[in-house]
């Protein structure tokens, strides 16, 4: 168990704040004491509460998020695989969280303790702070340690979210994982502590990303990408004259899981705000709720366009990528852009969408959601697109963040699934893949009454 | 007795129930089909990857009748079934040694 | 673009404001900037950002109504229509979010810019008040401009989610984006402009509709008769001798929708408040609540009953239309009634639903969810109930509440039916309507896999 | 109707302050009103105002644990029981409310008015606040009592969701609901009193149960347990020589609702802190929600290691009963275990659950959802482990506070299930259970077009 | 050989299957069929309409059997198949001209 | 004519298919069944209760044909179905007295 005292949280843009606490601490804890009193309420205090406050609840559609992941990626499977994809999906989160905390908030967020200054942070493990806060002054104007935590570990998750959707339906479960906790464990957490842990990227290039098209959503895309070149496509899917088809199994569930990542992402990019303790930023935060809400629905309206002009008939799967290409164009910086800029963002992010899909095809690269075209594609627009609406940002620190983060991903994950395909094999027999990963793996249907004699 | 087997669209079920009930038919069995034959199935695009549905979804009757039944069931069908677009279906006339009730145990002409 | 100190969104009541925020911008944006500083809070803010999070969370939680709505219709429909009706239902989100932005709220909130006095608003696109308020002075009484925008544009959504669901199953894509281009551009947001907009119906004749049993769901309902009425009923449902039941295909499905929406109103009528700024409106909020959830579960407890002695079975899908029912009931006014009114009217409006479901159908009129019943009766049960315990509200004021919105939503919504029809045609064609609008509309199955040979 | 001035809720702890509000009302009202000034907000108010806010944002998170029990339960019974389930689970939320709203609350929260001094408080129905809070004064430490009734509430609902899952696919409708009345207008209230109305267990036995491991889930669980004895298991469970898996028939339905219930429980377990007003109580409340997720993630993980080691293959449904073991493991104090402890407490969840599953089984129990392992088994276990990491509990208080609410909640739920079973009968019967309780007592098919020929 | 056509209450078919599998009967092909005959099916309400539901869920069984074995079959079906009650099913018997096993190519007899 | 019914491993219905096309044959009906036979089902655990799965999932293919094709279509799906391992299936070939196409009214070989 920790010492209630001893306060291992740590974050960006806080190492000065975080030395001044463990002078307190070495001082025996004696410093001021903000939170003791019982009285209603301190004025100093509301602005820590609802910075908290905006924190903790933006995890949780987060959350939401994750959710949605798992139910579009069971809805776009075939009913084979669908329970797989639901445990890879619990599975993921359960090692996020376990790994996060013990190593990678640790990576992330170095608080000035580098190993190598702004590209490696030093070892730590999360923990907590005393409770009602006793013996510890607090920063007023950030939320608390424990939302932060909550609120990043929910980051870390869906980038891996976006790696299962990507390689389903042939992968089997034990690398999966093992990728999975490499993933959060190390490679997520160190390239994000270069842009928001006060790494290079952020200190050197001014590389903007404000609530990770490129951190969290092209990271993922990366990583997903280096699993389907080398594990290859599902088998039947390319012939040589064709390809082959595997529609989604369940369209409802898919809806609703976008529908969820639609509403999850409020918090997501709201969330990055970090503060709600003024007029201005409660000001922002609706901002980025509209700028948000515009840009996935310019996505889905151009996608269902284009989807009708280039193959005759829309696809309502290529309409729910185009909304969630919509969702990732605009969360490198959801604050900046006017209304009609972040439609514009939208709706190239949604004909981007259709087309990277068709185009990654036409390549023999089996994305089974479209996780590469909708996170790694929209999530590289959006961050170029920073420099259209905000001051700060430049072509080429955004080219150099873009660049470094995903050549950092793209290879090391990409040497971590050869290594495991040569291991302990990344794939499921054939025989087994035709039968199915859930009979196969999990010696489960996920709907065992549907299609096959109710008695049997 | 015959077994009288039978394609036909699906939409045409109740209208060929209800012209068979006239005719005295006391029962049948429907199972859904994928029929593939002269009507080819039209091509679908998924994710903007075209392909052919080979495959038309059909309902099959089964139908088994006394002799000398076989004839006006026959007929019924084929009329009530038809639309004259292709696709309609096929009927087929098979024998039938043995028949019965389980129910009662009653035998052939009996038992239908 | 934009200019940022350019202040278009607008409100009710505000009028005096934006005079006042106008000549400030006239004079250079010299006016007082409340949100400058960087200290933690100051008081006097903190009724701005906690208003803004009431609203900004409460539009959230209408858009889990936007999800409901679509699950719920998804659930109803049949086993070939589904696909249709999820891409149905985000056009129609998009269109709604595009359009009320361009057209729709500068209409339903002229702030005293009428081109005919309380009755046509002045054309004015949405727009964005400055990052961080620069140089704006706010009322700290409301929430922030973008914050009322996004709760706004949920609330235009659900205007339109309403007609979707009785439209369904035959009805084509395109008439039906059209149609809804139509209402949230300009049918919605001008009848709300006179209830809610300073317009005549409040003005004039006290009109009260607290959270939009009349203006949201009534005028959603008068839509949707006047479609199903110009459209006709689904091929088969009614032959000369009786009625023909399609089924739901998914009651999980359209379970879980109720079970969203019920989630999703407390934010419809809580936001509807639009202040959490002191104690009072803290304590109105939680009234609210309660007497939601009161409603709605006595709309659905009475719905139960009245199948079972009516019918001789509990039929899940009147219950659910039970459980909308008592929520719109509610809608009107969630804040005044005691906690034994609001179950009362719930539990008539949970009778009314039943009883007007099987009027409609005995009139030859197919409303596949029964968006009617549950909106537009309930809608207008609701806004008469106000009378019993608000003071503020007058019968006579209620009715003409309700006959003018009714009478002009329902005439143009009936021409705009007839036009769409005689031009580009409302309905597919008897044999697409056969096979489902999925396959002959979108070339694509809802379900593939199920109820189908596996491999064919 | 209820004069508004009457204040009917009361709460634990309250005792004083009401004899004060009293008091004030008797004396005509004249008491010092915070509320009434129109000022954007006074400092002493906003406590009350976050307050307010933690807990009903928190009773809606409860809501959506409402939808996920259903959608969990929904998933795991076959597919002949779907929409029964759902309608017992509808029927059973109206109920709840209805009649916690008469009675329930008065019972559980007497506010020193006890009939049996600590044991039976005396009946009231709760009733509102005054609109706006005029003539009241609050107490600024606390949300508003309607917010905490709203929340209440949610919790009485969830007990009675627990029993739903485990009698399912036998019961009969009616008696399953005269149950649930008894159960959240008596039973339940009454338990709850003792530990969380200022009752025996909290006044004289120093038990400790923060969000309810034994309140809610052991209470839940011991109902249900009771009711699985008395009912018996479902035909053809059981044969001589084996047990007769009976297969989930939609597993993501079912880890839908698992989701859900994992969102809805930060707010069962955050609102149960019942304050934001300060800065120890933002910092407690992430820390809550970063023990619950841990926990809740340790039992997932665990109960897919301990079934792949017992069975030789990951059952995706025991995955998810893990993960809600881990949840209630750590209800009874998420707030005090550092987070290596909730780890633990959440890893031992996830073995007991599989362990008792099995368990059970064998020895004839037919639990169809898990729920007597997850919420009794689990429960229980959490409220032990309070005393590892909280001073102020101990194992004497904890096993006495376990021991009378199991003996109370099970003996009473015993009887009352005893006395439905011989008055108007418990189950269908055999032939009904066979053909489904949809089709027997409903009438009505959840998925009718899947699995049968289309037309038919 | 014979090809015996079955139709069965659902509930019965682990019952049936495994008196079969006591006779010595090596296969058999499943398949779910809606059944209509003088077990007339049920009425339901649908939001208030009323509708029949013509046809009763069956499973079709079909076995080729030799010929020797025919009578001791249908015996056992039509034995463990009853309930007594209306809608217990038919058994036909077909004739079958040939029989080959696929993975050896063995035929007739040998094939079953 | 004959009604050739075969029961086939279900990943096998494409080439199966293709294979008769190019024989010439028009048509054919597709059944899921499930099948019992030599080769056993699976034995699943949920939530730690084992259970044997008896049924395996199979596709049945009805094709009529006239008597000269017999043989020929008898051999292409034997070959073509054919994986050597237990479970590959059955080919049953029954007399067919008459045929009728519904569309057109043909009778016999040309209803075909
Ligand atoms: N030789 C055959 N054997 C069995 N079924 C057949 C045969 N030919 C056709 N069918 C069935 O009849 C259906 C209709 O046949 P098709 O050739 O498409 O149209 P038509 O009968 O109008 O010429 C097919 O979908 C198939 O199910
Ligand atoms: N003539 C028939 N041909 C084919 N199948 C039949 C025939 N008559 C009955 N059946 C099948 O047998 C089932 C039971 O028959 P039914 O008349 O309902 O009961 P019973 O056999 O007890 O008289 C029906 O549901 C139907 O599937
Ligand atoms: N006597 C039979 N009658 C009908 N169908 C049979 C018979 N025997 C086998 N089948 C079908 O053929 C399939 C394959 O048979 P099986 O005995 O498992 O393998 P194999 O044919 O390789 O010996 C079975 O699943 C069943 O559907």
């Amino acid at each position: 168990m920790l010492a209630h005292a001893k306060m291992g949280i740590t974050h960006m843009k806080w190492s000065k704040f975080c030395v001044f606490v463990c002078a307190l601490m070495l001082l025996g804890l004696s410093g001021p004491a903000f939170a003791q009193s019982a009285e209603p309420v301190s004025t100093a205090e509301i602005g820590y509460v609802l910075n908290t406050l905006l924190v903790l609840v933006s995890g949780l559609l987060v959350a939401f998020m994750a959710t949605g992941f798992s139910m579009l990626e069971a809805g776009f499977v075939r009913v084979r695989n669908v329970a797989m994809q639901l445990t890879k999906n619990i599975g993921l989160l359960a090692i996020a969280t376990i790994l996060y905390f013990a190593v990678g908030y640790g990576f992330m967020f170095p608080g000035g303790a580098w190993i190598v200054d702004g590209i490696l942070g030093a070892f730590s493990t999360a923990s907590h702070q005393p409770l009602d806060l006793e013996g510890v002054s607090v920063d007023v104007t950030r939320p608390a340690l424990g939302a932060d935590f909550f609120f990043q570990l929910m980051f870390c998750a869906a980038t891996a979210s976006i790696v299962s959707g990507a390689v389903a339906e042939r992968i089997r479960l034990l690398p999966f994982l093992v990728f999975i906790a490499l993933l959060t464990a190390v490679i997520y957490p160190i390239q994000a502590s270069w842009t928001w842990g006060e790494g290079f990227l952020h200190s050197n290039f001014g590389f903007v990303d404000f609530a990770g098209g490129t951190v969290v959503h092209a990271a993922g895309g990366w990583a997903a990408l280096a699993g389907i070149i080398v594990l290859g496509a599902r088998h039947g899917k390319f012939s040589e004259t064709h390809i082959n088809p595997m529609p989604a199994s369940n369209l409802t569930l898919a809806t609703l899981g976008a529908f969820l990542l639609w509403i999850g992402w409020f918090g997501f990019n709201g969330g990055s705000l970090y503060m709600l303790h003024n007029e201005g930023s409660a000001a922002n935060l609706s901002r980025i709720f509209i700028n948000t809400n515009l840009s996935a629905m310019a996505g889905a309206l151009a996608a269902m366009v284009v989807s009708r002009v280039m193959f005759r008939s829309i696809d309502l799967t290529l309409v729910l990528n185009g909304l969630l290409g919509g969702l990732v164009a605009i969360t490198a910086n959801p604050l900046n852009p006017s209304m009609e800029v972040a439609l514009l963002i939208g709706a190239i992010a949604g004909v981007l969408v259709v087309q990277s899909i068709a185009w990654l095809e036409q390549r023999g690269l089996d994305d089974v959601v479209g996780a590469v075209s909708v996170h790694l594609v929209c999530g590289v627009w959006g961050t170029v697109a920073v420099v259209f609406s905000d001051d700060k940002a430049n072509l080429i620190g955004q080219a150099v963040g873009i660049g470094v983060v995903g050549a950092f991903v793209f290879s090391l994950s990409f040497i971590a699934w050869i290594v495991l395909k040569y291991t302990i094999a990344l794939r499921v027999t054939e025989e087994d893949e035709e039968v199915g990963l859930d009979l196969s793996e999990l010696g489960q249907e996920a709907y065992p009454e549907f299609g096959t004699p109710r008695e049997a | 007795m015959k077994l009288i087997i039978s394609v036909i669209k699906p939409f045409k079920l109740e209208e060929v129930r209800t012209a068979l009930s006239g005719l005295g038919v006391q029962g049948l069995m429907v199972s859904e089909v994928k029929g593939f034959g002269r009507q080819s199935g039209h091509t679908e695009i998924y994710r903007g990857a075209e392909y052919t549905v080979n495959f038309v979804p059909k309902l099959k009757l089964e139908i088994v009748v006394s002799d000398d039944q076989v004839e006006s069931v026959v007929d019924t069908i084929a009329k009530t079934a038809q639309t004259g677009k292709i696709g309609d279906g096929k009927i087929f006339v098979l024998n039938v040694e043995q028949a019965l009730r389980v129910r009662t145990g009653e035998r052939d002409n009996e038992a239908l």
